[in-house]
């Protein structure tokens, strides 16, 4: 039969898998990471201490939780400029609620309100005013941070809170409380993401949003939630925010957006959406966030980071260029 | 037109400008195997989609086993009984074999309120569906991009097939398909309706179209120009109408 | 200084361009210049840049409001040149431009044929320089200090740190520069990943005060409060809390509030007719745990006695 | 004949198209520029006074520029990022060769050739390393911004040069310099794209870039040549950003970016990529622009304008859902 | 096989561990309609891609007119004679009819090293293109995208047959049409062959195969498994050695 040769057996032998070069690409963030690593640890034995890995995982806690958020939509063949800016908006309204004196169980509902509440109005924008997601994110990336700035009249407020401090500062050996939270977030994603009926709906709507209409899914339901989703951890992400520096600014956070899609893509999740990972992602936050950590105890000059940044993600892109 | 299990009564659909269906009524006997047959464009996709819920008739009824229906999506056909293979598949490249089978079916496994997939099941379901329609299908976990154009069309058919559907619909299911393959689904088709399915099949090619079908409808330009019992016609008959050569 | 008349306007209607209004330092000349105009009965509009490296989005509002009947200018702009062209229209209808904060080049006014009535303003490296002299009082002799700029290539930040490394001179070593993008959660990672690089660590010198306050949190979580100095730029009033409080060491308040606040009043002068001084220094001090509860008190003005050359004039 | 409904004459009158929702979307920029002129005009008068006008086209003189080769590299199914560093750098190499005595002429060489190098860069791993545009130039934005600030140590150099300043200010009549040359960019573009073979090859290419392979069109090389565009109008803008403000500085730039992509976007044409228009592009840059001088001549306070920016985008995105 | 216009001689290509064509040898006499048939999945594509340039045997030779080709992409083929319609069509949907008909071949009007489009000329010829093949197709100047299925392979199979090439290559081009339009292109095929073309012709019905061609070849999980006249066999033994029943 002429088919035979595409029936392969439905479980590869491990060792096959290591020499195909396809299981390389998929594991394109974790091999830069390890190359990363190796590099940095081999030039400066601290980067290793339990103290630097206690502080890169802290570091990239919200970048994590973000670039889950970012997964979601992008699986969908979306993407959402506008996450960096819904998380500036939480942290304001964090702040406002705060100094109002309503504690810091509201406070942290309104961030997670506010920021989730942009997730909604991008979700039903796309999905019932059928426009690119690129360009309504743009949209409400740019409103967003406006909100922030007229809600804060544009002042940070700065929140001192024992709680917030010890959610900060304390963890569990050397996983900070923050890191704590993304990765049970992250757990949290890859369940809802490979182990749901609304992941197998989400992949369909990224794969092929014509072909799962036909078979009944509401590829609108499913955007507004990927929306809601990414707006709500971005809500979530505001809250460890400004535990983390102690007070509720309107700042743009612009770098959070280009390394959540940063985060997402060298995790080798497609833009074209219909393939996801969790996993992926949070190691691809990981590398950019290990970058940055040992470059700077290198004492690289800061003008060079920026240039060996590019070429870490370019490199890492080239691996993922095997994929399929 | 008493004993019909889908009824199609002046069913009328335009896109812009463009009369897709213009005043169809047509009828589907069952446990019958139905053909609808017309030329490129004649409008039997567009048919096919009111019925299965994609698209909505501008005007008239479809009656299906006895009530009149009014389908909001897709999924509300799925849930009245009827399957549909269509022309473009519908399948998702990137998913597996298994995943494709039970798009927007998935058996969960609930824990309180939280339902899990229970992809365990899937997967035995998936092999079992794939095995006894006995097509040459590959591995259910393999991905849907993996597979030439027949074993694709092959996974579709399955899928409406392996539910207990009353009404099968299959727009053109043979069009990319080998002698071999061919002969598969038309056996495939035929097992169906001894299994008590109705199946609504289009295709272009008459001589299947004459060796499967209990009856013909043929649509031209929108309409439905006629209907005949199989045994009653042959092949020239349904190419003047298709044609339009014979006169109405 | 020159002298400007324009034709008998009597309340004067004032437009201001200045940087970024998501910095607090910038709300803070806000401030200043409203609360003038409200004393002084002066029309103003204030426009700002996007952010505090808009440059061309800040010579767009410049050229917005330059084609409309305003009587005086006051601009801060983000570079030296950027708001030349704008500039070079208004200097042409001989309206006066009153030039706050950030110098405008003289090289690139007089080849655009821009004549300022007056500059007010401090020089950013002089509170570096500053800075630089008080941490070489904080930290013995030789020790290692560290600098966490704005964003990198930004010229405030440079002329900042320029200013701190002539203030420390030989006495402590700089051994390494960051730059956090004015950004304060970039602050607290960048010196938490310099505190591991560099056990030693004495200080940090943090080009404003914003990212000051993230740096003074990661020597804490590192729990090294006290031990590591901290001293920034700006003097907003989270900063004087934090001064007040030790968790920063001090910082170099500049009062963007009395720059405004002259900024309005030069424009009263010139619309009045009258001559104004070429250059006029607004105040600039160094606040520290000994002087933060005044600085606090008198925020966001000075706490200090200053030359305000302007009032006479419009009095 | 079943097919005889879709043969409509060729041209479709002039009446008719009015009528058509569809019309509308394809023009949706300027339907929102038109409806912005007349909301400022009515607010305030000076909006349409002969000077502001001029200084709106010489505002968006650079933004039209990059916007144009941005349209190129998203007819084909890709996306720059890049650009606006890539201006960076560009008008940081005109800053160094200028300070060192080398003069205009190779100065403004020296600027099209750095940014024109980064488009080189781009189209080649793009096209030879089959990775995604998005990540190729998020790499490469970051990059391009690291060698600026390494070539020029981080440093503004202040360039006054007479022809510059005459560039920056002078002009024909209300078009200022700057505009005239944007405006015969942005003819050439459109000749280009529809005039030329390479024009439809870009059309295929980002269409349907296996059905141009079938037909013999190398994408790769289609691809190299629309990154080399956009680099080497990146350079140009450069030369008009280094005259506007004075100055070569290693500055960020993001908001060129972002309202480049926004303005192709609002232009109608699709981030698909197989359609495009100059035009289009060219109306969504004068739109943005005339939205942010209409806001600053109202006096709308800092804060509230990136929320009317948002809202207008979106807005204006809605009328380009009816589009096809 | 002294007197052939295309000879392929022990081509092989794998994709990965695929072996899609394992030492394929047939050839094409000049001026006579060949029809390649096998299952689905059986390589025919392949071939086709690999004398159109799209692919690159890993080993084997062909040989055209003469003359042993190494084809580095489509253009190459193109410029040496050989026009395929392919089986997914290879039409640009945002394009216009006159642009896809032209992609890759567009009229250009110099002035000195500049060119420009001359639309004029490519449109008048176009639809001159398009009416000698009477075939009915939608206005030049509406886009691809606006075509029904039938519509688009008719333009398709127009680009082909309508520059002077010396070989056409058809992959399935009546899979998706209906009884009138395959009669169109079948007629259209036997008038390319009387004006001289030699045509490869793809096609999974056989009736269409014994009616058409001169020669058929076979093919089977990559193989060349045989090779008849059309007047020396019939549909049976075609079939047979299809599914392999034949001993080879
Ligand atoms: N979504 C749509 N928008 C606009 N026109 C459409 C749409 N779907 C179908 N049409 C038009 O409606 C008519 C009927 O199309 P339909 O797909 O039903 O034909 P068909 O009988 O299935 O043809 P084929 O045999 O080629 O599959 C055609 O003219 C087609 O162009
Ligand atoms: N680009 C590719 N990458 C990997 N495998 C491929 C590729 N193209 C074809 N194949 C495989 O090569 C084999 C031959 O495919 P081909 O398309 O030539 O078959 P075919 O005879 O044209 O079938 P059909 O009648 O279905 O069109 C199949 O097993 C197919 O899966
Ligand atoms: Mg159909
Ligand atoms: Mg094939």
């Amino acid at each position: 039969m002429a088919n035979t040769a595409i029936a392969a057996p439905e479980r590869e032998a491990w060792t096959a898998r290591l020499k195909d070069v396809g299981f390389w690409a998929e594991w394109a963030a974790l091999v830069g990471l390890i190359v990363l690593v190796i590099v940095f640890q081999a030039l400066n034995p601290t980067f290793l201490s339990a103290g630097n890995i206690a502080s890169m995982l802290v570091a990239a806690a919200i970048l994590i939780i973000l670039s889950v958020g970012q997964t979601f939509v992008i699986a969908t063949a979306g993407i959402d400029l506008s996450i960096a800016s819904a998380m500036t908006l939480g942290a304001v309204a964090f702040g406002q609620a705060y100094s109002m004196g309503m504690g810091l169980a509201l406070s942290c509902l309104a961030a997670i309100v506010a920021s989730g509440l942009v997730g909604v109005v991008n979700g039903v924008i796309i999905a019932r005013g059928k426009i690119t997601d690129f360009i309504v994110t743009l949209g409400t990336l740019s409103a967003a941070s406006g909100l922030a700035l007229i809600l804060s009249d544009g002042k940070p407020v700065t929140i001192i809170d024992a709680a917030l401090l010890r959610l900060s500062t304390g963890g569990l050996g050397i996983f900070g409380w923050s890191f704590v939270i993304a990765a049970v977030v992250a757990v949290l994603g890859h369940v809802l993401l490979f182990h749901t009926r609304f992941g197998t709906h989400v992949l369909a709507t990224g794969g092929a949003a014509e072909s799962a209409t036909a078979m009944g899914i509401s590829t609108q339901r499913v955007k507004i939630a990927v929306y809601t989703i990414s707006g709500v951890l971005a809500g979530l992400g505001a809250i460890l925010l400004v535990a983390r520096i102690g007070a509720a600014e309107p700042a743009a956070n612009t770098a959070f957006l280009l390394n959540s899609v940063a985060a997402v893509v060298l995790g080798g999740v497609s833009l074209f959406g219909g393939r996801g990972s969790i996993i992926g992602p949070v190691i691809g936050a990981l590398l950019l966030i290990a970058l940055v950590n040992g470059l700077t105890l290198l004492g690289v000059s800061q003008f060079y980071q920026p240039l060996a940044v590019g070429i870490v993600v370019v490199l890492a892109a080239l691996l993922t260029r095997f994929q399929r | 037109m008493t004993n019909s299990l889908l009824e199609c009564r002046n069913v009328s659909l335009s896109f812009g400008n463009v009369r897709a269906l213009a005043d169809v009524s047509l009828s589907l006997r069952p446990g019958e195997i139905t053909a609808l047959v017309g030329d490129n464009g004649a409008g039997k996709s567009t048919l096919v989609r009111c019925v299965s819920g994609i698209h909505r008739p501008d005007n008239g009824h479809i009656v299906f086993d006895g009530q009149e229906i009014d389908f909001h999506s897709p999924d509300d056909a799925r849930k009245a009984g009827i399957e549909t293979v269509h022309q473009n598949l519908a399948l998702v490249e990137d998913l597996t074999v298994w995943q494709n089978l039970f798009l927007n079916r998935e058996l969960v496994r609930g824990f309180g309120p939280i339902a899990f997939l229970d992809r365990r099941a899937m997967q035995a379901r998936a092999r079992e569906m794939v095995s006894t329609l006995a097509v040459n299908v590959p591995a259910v976990k393999s991905r849907v991009r993996r597979l030439s154009g027949g074993q694709r069309q092959a996974v579709a058919i399955c899928r409406a097939a392996g539910f207990s559907s009353r009404l099968v619909i299959m727009d053109e299911p043979t069009a990319a398909l080998g002698v071999q393959e061919t002969a598969r689904v038309e056996e495939l088709i035929l097992r169906l309706r001894d299994e008590g399915h109705t199946v609504l099949l289009i295709s272009h090619n008459f001589a299947q179209v004459m060796r499967l079908s209990d009856q013909v409808w043929v649509m031209r330009a929108g309409r439905c120009v006629g209907g005949r019992r199989t045994s009653e016609t042959n092949g020239e008959e349904i190419v003047s109408l298709v044609t339009g050569a014979a006169g109405q | 200084g020159p002298t400007v008349s324009t034709a008998g306007a009597a309340t004067p209607n004032v437009a201001a361009v200045i940087k970024g209004l998501d910095n607090p330092f910038f709300q803070t000349m806000k401030q200043g210049m409203d609360e003038q105009a409200k004393a002084g009965g002066v029309a103003l509009t204030v426009q700002a840049a996007t952010s505090i490296t808009d440059t061309t989005g800040q010579a767009d509002k410049l050229n917005g409001l330059g084609g409309q009947p305003f009587t005086c200018f006051v601009v801060n702009p983000i570079t030296g040149t950027n708001l030349i062209q704008g500039l070079a229209r208004i200097a042409a209808q001989n309206k006066p431009i009153v030039n706050i904060d950030s110098p405008v080049d003289p090289g690139a006014a007089k080849s655009a044929n821009v004549k300022l009535a007056t500059y007010i303003g401090t020089d950013n490296v002089e509170a570096g320089k500053m800075a630089g002299q008080r941490m070489s009082e904080l930290v013995p002799a030789g020790g290692d200090v560290a600098v966490v700029g704005g964003i990198a290539g930004d010229v405030t930040s440079g002329a900042r740190v320029e200013g701190f490394e002539q203030g420390v001179g030989t006495k402590l070593k700089v051994v390494q520069t960051v730059a956090a993008n004015w950004d304060r959660q970039t602050a607290l990672t960048a010196a938490t990943d310099l505190l591991r690089a560099h056990p030693d660590l004495k200080g940090f010198f943090v080009a404003n005060d914003d990212m000051g306050l993230g740096v003074s949190r990661a020597i804490a979580n590192a729990g090294q409060a006290g031990k590591v100095k901290v001293i920034s730029v700006d003097g907003i009033k989270d900063a004087l809390e934090a001064v007040k409080a030790g968790t920063l060491d001090g910082t170099v308040a500049q009062y963007p509030y009395a720059m405004g606040l002259m900024g309005i009043e030069a424009c009263q002068a010139a619309t009045a007719g009258k001559p104004l001084p070429g250059t006029v220094k607004s105040p600039v001090e160094l606040v520290t745990k000994d002087n933060a509860d005044k600085a606090l008190a008198a925020t966001p003005k000075p706490f200090g006695t200053y030359a305000d050359p302007f009032k006479s004039l419009i009095q």
